[in-house]
């Protein structure tokens, strides 16, 4: 084959692109960066927004090769642990090795905030039914008030994987405006006196109780609803890593390269999932202002029933630590420390709210585990096959054998 | 639609009792647990203590020196740490 | 689709784990709770019993989808690493870069106790035989003798890999037991004056040496015994990572985060391959009499070789330290130290004792390699595809497609 | 199944290596203990060259089942990916957290002098097809001139993969002889005076620019050359974690454990690439003839056209820095700060060396686009499939299923 | 052979140029960004000088605390490093 | 079951005797090692006999602060380390 001067240029002009730029790309491009600035100027999740908008960044710019729907690019390669549920697990065994469970132990009843704040996950879950979603897509969206970034990812791609690109960013930019959300909500909602309540200081905690415990919630939970398995038993599994005593070795790893890397392959590939296509539709628009009232309804729950405990025990208990029920550890704990010392300067909650704020955590689990119970068979007996139709090569002959070949990939 | 918001109504109260339920169960649990195994002055607790009446902080020297020759790639025996403080 | 609230709450109900929970669950889930018990409470073997017991306890929670045999399930992507070789050899590499050649070198007729200590392995092999198992299971309980924990995982899934969870178990738990198994025999064997007798000082070996003893002894023993080379030749290169003194990152990522990432997986997915149907069988129990034998022998063995070596040299080999050949390095070599210095209080062994005792891995790497010589092919020619029929589905129908898809699925 | 004394034995006798090895695999062997000797003695690139060397070893004793090419085997299952183009980026995503943009932020026009010495890959090209390699594989040869690691592997398993072995070798090789190869040159074609010029000190860069800088190269470079964005892209993600002040916990993994586990992964599978089929062939020689006379021709086009900034600034460039444009992070820089430095003692050239230095990896991943952009498609529509048959098994039946089983792994 | 070689010197000129053109974008778009966002006296800076001055040395104490901390698995409270002494 | 333990005890034998055979040729290999490239007071106790007797402990305080820095984050020059004694 020769290769003339002309011919060449050409052929790398033709090749650039450029030639296949459109405008969607060019807008997705501008919302990859949206979400770098983000992290980077705001500190918004910067963990997983500035590799999610670089993914973004890279996905979009035409022929690279890099969408997470690339057969054989890169992208694609990180996104299967997506599609394929292994990533959010092991991502979650590392929240699990980074969560000190002391403050819920030593107060077990804040773990009824963490359900209360759970009213915003059905809410949204209403208001999406509402708004034309179908129940299954509805319950992905409602997640999103969980203030759980790898539970929403987990359910989105079981339940709804045509929508995970606008969940994952919805809800990881809305648990980072938990400091902008919460505090009016909070404000509007209790008076003066309810925020300068002070509380008792927290009882320790045998260490004995602190192993059993995730041992115990494995049990309970995974057998009432074993659809969260993978998720809440690997997130026990990373607790018992650090509160056993003897196993430093695989804590210190867990909770810092493991979750690392997984953390980047996730970000990456939900990114890469940010197309022209699967983004700018009207479906993110009300995935959006839906994920804003599901936080602004969590907030709201755990609020009101942190003022129901705090009429129950005669006021021991100050219903600014409700609103920490939504999980997005630890910053909804601090949003609660911050309200009750702008009350009372001498009054700090931080410990307080981290009892509820796990709580949330558990809370956003056994509401996904109900999700995977009731809609999880509605994807069809073989939840990877299922997924490649949906997010797969457009054209049907070759989608066919994508849906076989994609199921038989690991 | 109608039908469609009435489903999801059904579905929500049935999840946030589920939910309760779930976490009630788990509060009786710890309950329990937490009576049946009292905490104790820990044996981390003496620990701390020798430490901070010790002049020779044996263990958290060792600790520091054992990973800071981790890092170092080298024996604890070739250096010594001296002066950290126990508060 | 409809949600009454009656059908919902029903299908709820009857996707729980109770409505599947059977008899031999709960005996797996006590079983799991046990290894997590032993693990925590008692030391044994923490880094992998911990993930076991709480792998097994995964997998026998119903429809958690956590068994190793669940297509699509977390556990099951793991336990590929088992299936295809390739979990082991890493481990066994972080295990390389953590051994000190050094006493071995210092002193290389100690790679004779390691060869004596094989003999458990073979009375093993003998007794399992009698037993009824077919060859090459019998090859594979009789690794447990070998006291690897890689080696046994990495012969037991290329031989016999329905055997696979109680012989981890076995392994993993003699191990641990080796301080209650090793001194009764030692005491038995050895005379007080025996016990007495001091060794002279290790001479210190050349660098040069250390870095040429990896190199040979993969070109020796991978030449000799080919199917040994994943694992003697990962070793031998995460020992010249420690050694060559120009990879310190290698080293450093190879016995900290990558050993620990891969242990973690190993056991989890071991673990959730301990089913009420693989494990709650006859042989189950014959495998863990057999192992305890294996032990007891492979002590024995040691031993009375070391008398031997004490005799042949006028008494300057102490035979404590044959009793270190059967691996489970440091244990047995600390074992041997504790032994000697209750003797006498100004004895040290433990130094002596660690060139036995890495000798037995490399003597328990060649006793593979062997079985893999003269049984490796009896699993037909790829092992990969045979593993699919043995662990895959039950439905013949599946098993079919099973087979081909897991031989496609790297 | 019976196992006599004497068919045992023989069983064993005849499945050791020995039986099966022939002249070119000691000759490999041989090889394989050569890069070994070099990486620890000579401390040629030892990170790389040591496991490439073992890999090597273990590749070529007989019956291993640890060629590339040993579907099943370990280091097959490493070798995929570097088919797959897998690993050379993310190994990119390290070197870019590795990397400081500042001197070259500091003076941009050293771009130039890394665009300069790209010359070499092309009197390569040039002489490659001259002594008969076809377009796609004198591409892949030239690329060793761009003195990167990752780019030549990813561009040789892209464009020419059964010429991957030597060109990693022959890539790696001269970079750690960069302090060998460049000096003589260097000396050569500047003047005492020349190499005496003191340069002004680099101005500071403002944090913002640095963090615009790997955006802004991403966008511009894979916008017009599509074919590197997964390089390139992931290189810039790396500085991007690097500079962005907010993902310490990112930049800490990619730079250390992310980068250590890929490079074992690579050297070692590229290692067990280089068999005696794919190695000991004329073409070897003359990729490695072609090699040191790319880093020749490299090395004069950065200083000759350091002459000429030069001249064109009226002496304020000392044209050393120029050799520093081959990239070989930072051996390239030291050598210039060593040659100026023998001139006149108190000539300080390493930092302003830097600039180029890094200017050498984005010119030789921008020379990679090219590459791509021309003769990416000339491999077919799917790289992975056609990899196949290229590296795939010889016997043409199972070659054509190797070939499907191959696209369908992931 | 002769129109290879021809190709070949084609596509060199070819690339060169392309590789010329796309550097000497990056250095103006470089010499932009340098223009429009000047260095200045930052943030950090003041940080280094308020260690060099201040006894307390709050910021790297606590540093290095916290990575021993991390190290030891304990908590920072448990032990003090003194005698860290800014350059 | 008569003739399986008869092969199980063959096999046995002989695969003793291969793990005997074996581990003797390293042995020797060893020994032969050993003898050609004898221990010699290597560069490496010259370093630590300077470092028991110099007073700055330039290496051990250089790889601690490098360990430190790569912790903090920060340059090594922006911190010291003092009172490291060897032992
Ligand atoms: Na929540
Ligand atoms: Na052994
Ligand atoms: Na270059």
């Amino acid at each position: 084959m020769e290769f003339s001067f002309g011919a060449s240029a050409s052929k790398i002009i033709h090749s650039t692109g450029f030639s296949e730029l459109a405008g969607g790309d060019l807008i997705m491009i501008g919302v990859g960066c949206t979400l770098i600035y983000l992290a980077i100027r705001k500190k918004f999740e910067p963990l997983l927004l500035l590799p999610m908008g670089f993914g973004c960044l890279l996905a979009n710019l035409p022929l690279s090769m890099m969408k997470a729907t690339d057969s054989g690019g890169l992208l694609n390669f990180f996104y299967q642990g997506v599609q394929h549920e292994i990533l959010p697990p092991i991502i979650f065994m590392g929240v699990g090795a980074l969560t000190d469970f002391g403050p819920l132990l030593a107060n077990p009843t804040t773990l009824l905030l963490g359900a209360a704040a759970q009213i915003g996950v059905y809410t949204t879950l209403i208001g999406a039914v509402y708004l034309g979603f179908n129940m299954q897509e509805a319950a992905a969206i409602g997640i999103i008030g969980g203030a759980d970034g790898p539970t929403s990812i987990f359910i989105a791609s079981k339940l709804a994987p045509h929508l995970l690109a606008p969940i994952a960013v919805a809800a990881y930019s809305y648990m980072s405006l938990v400091p902008l959300i919460q505090p009016p909500i909070m404000k509007l909602l209790t008076t003066e006196e309810e925020r300068k309540i002070k509380m008792a200081q927290l009882k320790q905690i045998s260490q004995t109780v602190k192993i059993l415990f995730p041992i115990v919630v494995t049990f309970v939970c995974c057998l009432l609803l074993p659809g969260v398995t993978p998720l809440l038993g690997m997130f026990m599994l990373g607790n018992l890593f650090r509160e056993s005593g003897v196993t430093q070795r695989l804590h210190e790893t867990t909770e810092t390269h493991l979750i690392n890397i997984m953390t980047i392959m996730l970000a990456l590939s939900v990114g890469s999932s940010m197309t022209a296509d699967s983004f700018l539709r009207l479906e993110t628009i009300k995935i959006i202002v839906l994920g804003l009232l599901a936080f602004g309804f969590a907030t709201a729950g755990g609020l009101l029933f942190g003022k129901i405990m705090c009429k129950a025990t005669g006021g021991k208990v100050n219903p600014l630590i409700g609103s920490a029920g939504v999980s997005a550890v630890p910053m909804a704990a601090r949003v609660s420390q911050k309200v009750g010392a702008d009350a009372d300067s001498s009054n700090f909650l931080l410990m307080h709210a981290m009892g509820p704020n796990v709580a949330g955590v558990i809370g956003s689990a056994v509401a996904a585990g109900i999700f995977v119970s009731l809609f999880g068979d509605m994807t069809g007996v073989d939840t990877h096959a299922a997924l490649a139709p949906v997010i797969g090569n457009p054209e049907p002959g070759i989608q066919a054998i994508a849906t076989v070949v994609d199921a038989i990939k690991q | 639609m109608e039908v469609s918001v009435s489903s999801a109504v059904n579905v929500s109260i049935l999840a946030m009792s589920v939910i309760f339920t779930v976490l009630i169960i788990l509060i009786f649990t710890i309950k329990t647990l937490v009576k049946l195994i009292p905490y104790q002055e820990s044996p981390v607790a003496p620990v701390r203590k020798i430490v901070a009446s010790a002049p020779g902080q044996d263990d958290h020297v060792a600790a520091i020196t054992a990973s800071l020759a981790a890092h170092m790639g080298k024996s604890p025996d070739e250096f010594r740490i001296v002066n950290i403080q126990s508060r």
